[in-house]
């Protein structure tokens, strides 16, 4: 039981999802999707899991007060604000999730606003809901504006057609008194922007800089593992230096000046070293790796291969 | 040129944080334990949010919803307008077929009952390794086949004959490498040593070429730092 | 004559045709040839869900209609009702001979894959030529045999599906401005309706070897079952293992295995969890520890599941610890830069990194090497290999980390799931060695057969 | 002498800081170099030169943010060059992490300086010199569809304005009125466009590609059916070279070749190294 059952369910998902790419009716299609949808719920609870290993680690070493436990407190503290603020203000606007604000600009209908209600005409709102928070902008002509809070959700579809006119209940204008009826306004959805900064401030340019670290890595690698040891090592390096030479402008251009009757010699080089020996052996690989991931998949799909069950079983 | 409050303070954070990270290249150090655990913690808070609105709502909550029948004020707003009628859609509650499978990975807190974590492991695994097996066939091994094959339909001159040759040879002899169930001597020694070399080659080239990649992530990044934090570049 | 019309014969289509020719040369003088599509025929389009619709193709002269304007498509449902454009707004151009109507398509059902059941419709092709001037009016000659000149007169629909009505003479209509085009019909295809398939044809070669591949790893486990036991080559990498694991218990230093950013759905990251089953077993025999940093919640799992297997297959399943594999986080460079302060602060004196990589490689393998430990590095991505070779101390290259999990084992039905790679290897070469020569001869039979444009 | 050659092996952070300053001293000084061109972006250039005014060029941009510091430059130079010819630009992203960077390009262009009108505004006008149809689904598919009818597949551009009414879509009714597509790509979108834009519908092709594609894009270039092909950041500078615009992949290259030139210098060094480690230890033991 305990080994059986995995094996047959591992045996039945395989062979179902091989037949199926053969099998282009919509049931098969649906089938496809419904088990996409299915590992995607599975990977929801993995994740529960997996972040409760990482809480747990980092617990662990502030209670025990282990080495370096300070920064564990910084773990939890990202984790905590970052997931917070995102929950926070995904709740806030829950129609749109953890987007960003979203203004609608709207030139060319009208609005007539009265105290507590604002009628918006135009096409742009066709079909849009206006929803609680959502603020509406007036547009003064010399420049300025001001704003209201739109006090209960309504929908351009609310009063039975979408045809583009909305009456929205909404609190007191920020500058006190309704703007005289005009044309230059917008609608502005507030979105998750608080949660969205700290994307772009902490997490992006984190991660661009880790990637741009191998910069420095790929210059001490080549110092350290580019020496002509022996055949194969000799032409792993010179290999590299062809096609980096290739791509260094001013040497193609002293190359040229220099022996002009074979100016494009550094590029056509490069060139040939991708386009030949290289696509040669990227070639093998792919077919070495198609079969032996094909090998891999059977031995998983007819059970000769059980370590990930935890041995023989 | 005026920027908002939150966009300095924010390429104030941005920089320094960079620099953190790249303090690293000298000696590990509080300022990178400091990045990086951070960098740890808000990718880990911001998944988990993520995760929330865009996996589990649609994919647990929202199915389970309907299949009971319950709706909020806004999803009946929305049905009306797309006009159709609230009613439970018994069939989507399947979705407590993958909740219990996922649900099985916490049996391992369950003294005796481990052994079910195997279950949903079995299935994602069946599931992906047999959608797997057709394509892997189709996008590697059936393309590389046909585009190796193909070529030698119009040989037109002498050079492209001659590449075209060496590429088939490279091919075959790369392929002699990773033969597993023979030792490589004698002949087959020599075919794989040769395909050992375009290997080398090969796998110099794609060193070569990652080189131009990486240093303009880097150049990039030392332009955010010189131009937007400390405005020494032009705009 | 019912089952004629569904399949016009060929001395029907040949008749239409010289007879269209024949009419053109009538009327050439007038230079307004008003020749109809003939042989219009209509089909399900196959290998699809049905979404793709109904492909209708038609015949038309080649020469003497050099005025055609285009063809409009018209369909109607196969138990009556109107016959409506199916090609849009805009007519074909004239050097189309085929169209596939997608509006023919089920509605798909929303929020799934499933399809509406479709309606069976009939297709008429209607060519559409300028209207003359209006002083002379060339008649439409009575001999064209398959289809009829229509008046220009109001919307589409207005037209005559009959064949072989008299067709009233564009003269007689009132004339608008501008002309509006003549229209003439061809007789109607017979009913075609767009259905989901069950078996997608192009996928054949794709299915045969499959079942061949399948096969032969099949019988050749029964083979090695009967005693014949395969051979495998030295892989230096592999070889390396237990030193590696010896020499961190003799440093007292933990290992660090990393099993990439891979899910577990690839290949390369099961392999990666079968060596970790093998490392596990021998550490846990040496009494050193085995840290797991991961990327992947599920493969976290998988993982812990192999460790306390194999602690249990050692005898010593209290000695796990199932804290040493945890996770991370999911982003690559932030769990990049952990493992990275993981390296830097427990100094471990083996490092294996195992599994899908991408940019990180180098990022690990450098830190790796700058710390002293011993490397061991495996990983599909052949873009990736080159920085594995530059830092690591033994690298595993694509298929070799596949072949890993059987040399390592020992076991006997995986060994020959690895001597049927090796066929398959064979296989190819010969395939790709005869394909070429039969290549220059110009026979690609072979080519074709690998041609994946058939399989979309 | 030999105590820092042992400081240089030993300590790689000694390399770091030799990259460190081989990258900050040209971005902060800029160099100006000699950017020799190449056939393969020459052949973008000439192809994009032979069009009239008034001929209709379409831009795909099938990249994203992590490919921006190469194909950025070369979206604003073509972009550049085809305002400058008085083509008329039809811009479409075949994903959606294109789709900003591609309506940030056009920002840059339209309202640099070079096209600026004395009123102050830029001269080129949405809907009558340019126009863009933002994020649209479907990949290859989307390109079939754009073979077979624009304004029908695309009704209206990423304003909401319909095709028909814009004076820029006039006469535009598929790929035959289209003088030339040049796709933007960090991905597959060039197979694509070779296949179903050029095979299909005959449309000229160009692509402007990462420094890691460009070998891939040869046989296409080789058989015709690319006219023209940029490749990476020094592509980029090769195009601006060629319209006489030098921007930011022109400085980005000078530094590019510093490091590169860096690099080859650290590979001799370590070999000269090498060698001389090889034999002093051959002179130390005789054996």
């Amino acid at each position: 039981m305990r080994t059986t059952l995995p094996l047959a369910i591992c045996l039945v998902m395989g062979l179902l999802m091989l037949v199926q790419w053969f099998v282009p009716h919509p049931l098969s299609m649906e089938l496809f999707r419904r088990v996409n949808d299915w590992m995607l719920t599975i990977g929801v609870f993995a994740l529960v899991l997996g972040i409760g290993s990482l809480i747990m680690v980092h617990t662990r070493r502030v209670r025990r007060q282990t080495a370096n436990w300070p920064y564990s407190v910084v773990v939890l503290l990202g984790l905590v604000v970052t997931a917070g603020v995102g929950f926070v203000e995904g709740f806030a606007h829950p129609l749109r999730g953890l987007e960003t604000t979203q203004a609608l600009p709207y030139e060319e209908g009208t609005y007539t606003a009265k105290a507590g209600t604002i009628t918006i005409r135009d096409a742009g709102v066709k079909g849009v809901t206006l929803e609680k928070g959502d603020r509406v902008r007036v547009l003064y002509e010399g420049g300025g504006h001001t704003d209201a809070l739109v006090t209960t959700t309504v929908s351009d579809a609310d009063d039975g057609n979408t045809d583009g006119v909305v009456t929205a209940a909404i609190a007191a204008w920020r500058q006190g008194v309704p703007p005289e009826n005009g044309t230059a306004f917008a609608v502005i959805h507030p979105g998750a922007d608080v949660f969205n900064w700290i994307y772009e401030y902490f997490y992006v340019p984190l991660d661009s800089t880790m990637f741009s670290i191998l910069a420095f890595f790929i210059a001490s690698a080549a110092f350290r593992a580019f020496r002509a040891r022996n055949l194969e090592a000799t032409l792993l390096l010179l290999s590299a230096c062809i096609i980096i030479l290739g791509l260094t402008t001013p040497f193609i251009y002293v190359w040229g000046k220099v022996l002009p009757m074979i100016p494009e010699a550094p590029t056509a080089a490069k060139d040939w070293i991708l386009e030949v020996p290289n696509l040669a052996m990227r070639r093998a690989i792919m077919l070495g790796v198609g079969l032996g991931s094909v090998a891999q998949a059977f031995r998983i799909i007819f059970g000769i291969e059980r370590t990930y069950l935890g041995g023989g079983g | 040129m005026t920027q908002s409050m939150s966009a300095t303070l924010g390429i104030w954070i941005a920089a320094i944080l960079t620099l953190c990270l790249y303090s690293f290249l000298y000696h590990d150090n509080p300022f990178y334990k400091f990045a990086e655990h951070l960098f740890v913690g808000v990718s880990a808070g911001y998944l988990v949010a993520r995760q929330y609105f865009n996996a589990f709502l649609p994919y647990v909550w929202e199915p389970l919803k309907r299949g009971v029948g319950y709706f909020s004020e806004r999803d009946l707003r929305q049905l009306t307008q797309a006009g159709e009628t609230a009613h439970a859609q018994p069939s989507e509650l399947i979705v407590v077929v993958p909740i219990i499978l996922g649900l099985l990975f916490f049996a391992q807190f369950a003294r005796g009952h481990g052994w079910l974590v195997r279950i949903p492991v079995s299935f994602a695994l069946g599931a992906s390794m047999g959608m797997g097996v057709p394509v892997v066939f189709k996008e590697q091994v059936y393309k590389q086949m046909n585009a190796a094959i193909i070529p030698f339909d119009a040989l037109n001159g002498s050079a492209v004959a001659i590449n075209a040759i060496i590429v088939l040879v490279g091919t075959i002899a790369a392929l002699t490498y990773f033969f597993f169930s023979m030792e490589h001597r004698g002949a087959v020694g020599a075919v794989s040593r040769v395909g050992m070399w375009f290997l080398m080659i090969g796998f110099g080239s794609a060193f070569g070429n990652t080189v131009m990649n990486r240093v303009m992530l880097l150049i990039q990044r030392v332009e955010f730092l010189l131009r937007e934090w400390l405005h020494l570049l032009p705009t | 004559m019912r089952e004629r019309a569904g399949r016009p014969s060929v001395h029907r289509t040949l008749g239409a045709v010289v007879a269209a020719i024949t009419a053109c040369l009538l009327v050439l003088p007038a230079a307004y040839a008003q020749v109809a599509a003939t042989d219009v025929q209509a089909s399900d389009i196959p290998n699809d869900d049905g979404s793709r619709g109904v492909q209708v193709t038609w015949q038309f002269p080649t020469t003497g209609a050099e005025d055609l304007k285009g063809f409009v498509v018209l369909r109607r449902p196969a138990d009556g009702g109107e016959l409506k454009p199916a090609s849009g707004a805009k007519p074909l151009a004239p050097k189309e001979r085929s169209f596939a109507d997608k509006g023919a398509a089920g509605a798909s059902v929303k929020g799934t894959s499933l399809r509406e059941p479709s309606v069976p419709y009939v297709y008429v092709v209607r060519a559409l030529y300028p209207a003359p001037p209006p002083e002379p009016v060339a008649e439409p000659s009575p001999e064209v045999a398959d289809g009829e000149a229509v008046a220009p007169i109001g919307p589409p629909a207005a037209a005559p599906a009959e064949p072989g009505a008299t067709p009233p003479a564009a003269a007689d209509a009132p004339q608008p401005e501008p002309p509006p085009d003549i229209q003439v019909d061809s007789s109607e295809s017979a009913p075609a309706k767009a259905t989901g398939n069950w078996y997608h044809t192009g996928r054949t070669p794709v299915l045969l070897a499959t079942i061949l591949f399948a096969g032969l790893l099949l019988t050749l486990i029964q083979l090695a079952k009967a005693g014949k036991t395969p051979k495998i080559r030295r892989i230096p990498g592999l070889e390396a293992v237990d030193e590696a694991i010896g020499r961190a218990t003799e440093m007292g230093r933990p290992i660090l295995y990393v099993p990439g950013i891979g899910g577990v759905g690839s290949i390369a990251t099961m392999s990666a969890m079968n060596i970790y089953g093998h490392v596990a077993k021998k550490a846990g025999e040496l009494g050193t520890a085995v840290r797991v940093p991961c990327r992947d919640a599920i493969v976290m799992q998988v993982m812990r599941t192999v460790g306390e297997q194999a602690y249990t297959d050692i005898g010593r399943p209290d000695a796990y610890r199932s804290e040493d594999v945890f996770f991370v986080t999911d982003s690559q460079f932030a769990y990049a830069a952990a493992v990275d302060g993981i390296m830097v602060r427990e100094k471990p004196s083996a490092i294996f990194l195992q599994g899908v990589f991408y940019a990180e490689s180098l990022i690990l393998a450098e830190t790796g090497n700058s710390v002293g430990a011993i490397q061991i590095a495996g990983t599909d991505r052949d873009s990736q290999v080159p920085f594995f070779l530059a830092a690591c101390d033994y690298t595993l290259i694509g298929e070799e980390l596949f072949a890993a999990s059987a040399y390592l084992s020992h076991d006997i039905p995986l060994l020959s799931t690895i001597r049927a790679q090796d066929i398959g290897k064979a296989a190819l070469m010969i395939a790709l060695i005869v394909g070429v020569v039969l290549q220059f001869a110009h026979i690609d039979a072979i080519a074709w057969f690998f041609d994946t444009d058939l399989a979309r | 002498m030999n105590a820092i050659w042992s400081f240089i092996r030993t300590d790689r952070r000694f390399i770091f800081l030799v990259v460190a300053v081989t990258v900050i001293v040209p971005v902060l000084v800029t160099i100006p170099f000699p950017v020799p061109v190449s056939n393969a972006t020459r052949a973008a250039f000439n192809t994009m030169e032979g069009l009239k005014p008034g001929d209709a060029v379409l831009l795909s941009f099938s990249y994203g943010p992590s490919s921006m510091a190469e194909v950025q430059p070369q979206v604003e130079a073509v972009m550049r060059h085809a305002f400058r010819k008085g083509l008329r630009v039809l811009t479409v992203s075949l994903f959606p992490d294109a789709a900003p960077l591609g309506s940030r390009a056009l920002a840059r262009v339209v309202d640099s300086d070079e096209f600026r009108s004395e009123s102050g505004g830029s001269r080129l006008v949405e809907g009558t010199d340019y126009v863009n149809f933002g994020y649209r689904l479907g990949t290859d598919t989307l390109i079939r569809r754009l073979g077979q009818n624009i304004p029908q597949f695309i009704e209206t551009d990423v304003r909401g304005e319909r095709l028909d009414a814009l004076p820029v879509m006039q006469g535009i009714q598929n790929f035959d009125q289209i003088a030339l597509v040049v796709d933007f790509a960090a991905g597959d979108s060039p197979d694509w466009w070779v296949v179903d834009g050029q095979g299909r519908y005959g449309v000229k092709v160009a692509v402007g590609v990462t420094g890691v594609m460009v070998s891939q894009q040869f046989p296409y270039l080789n058989s015709g059916q690319l006219a023209g092909l940029i490749g990476g950041g020094v592509g980029a500078a090769e195009y601006e070279n060629l319209i006489n615009a030098p921007a930011t992949a022109t400085r980005r290259v000078a530094t590019l070749a510093f490091v590169h030139l860096l690099i080859i210098a650290i590979v001799i060094f370590g070999n000269v190294l090498y060698f001389r480690e090889q034999r002093a230890a051959a002179e130390g033991d005789p054996a």
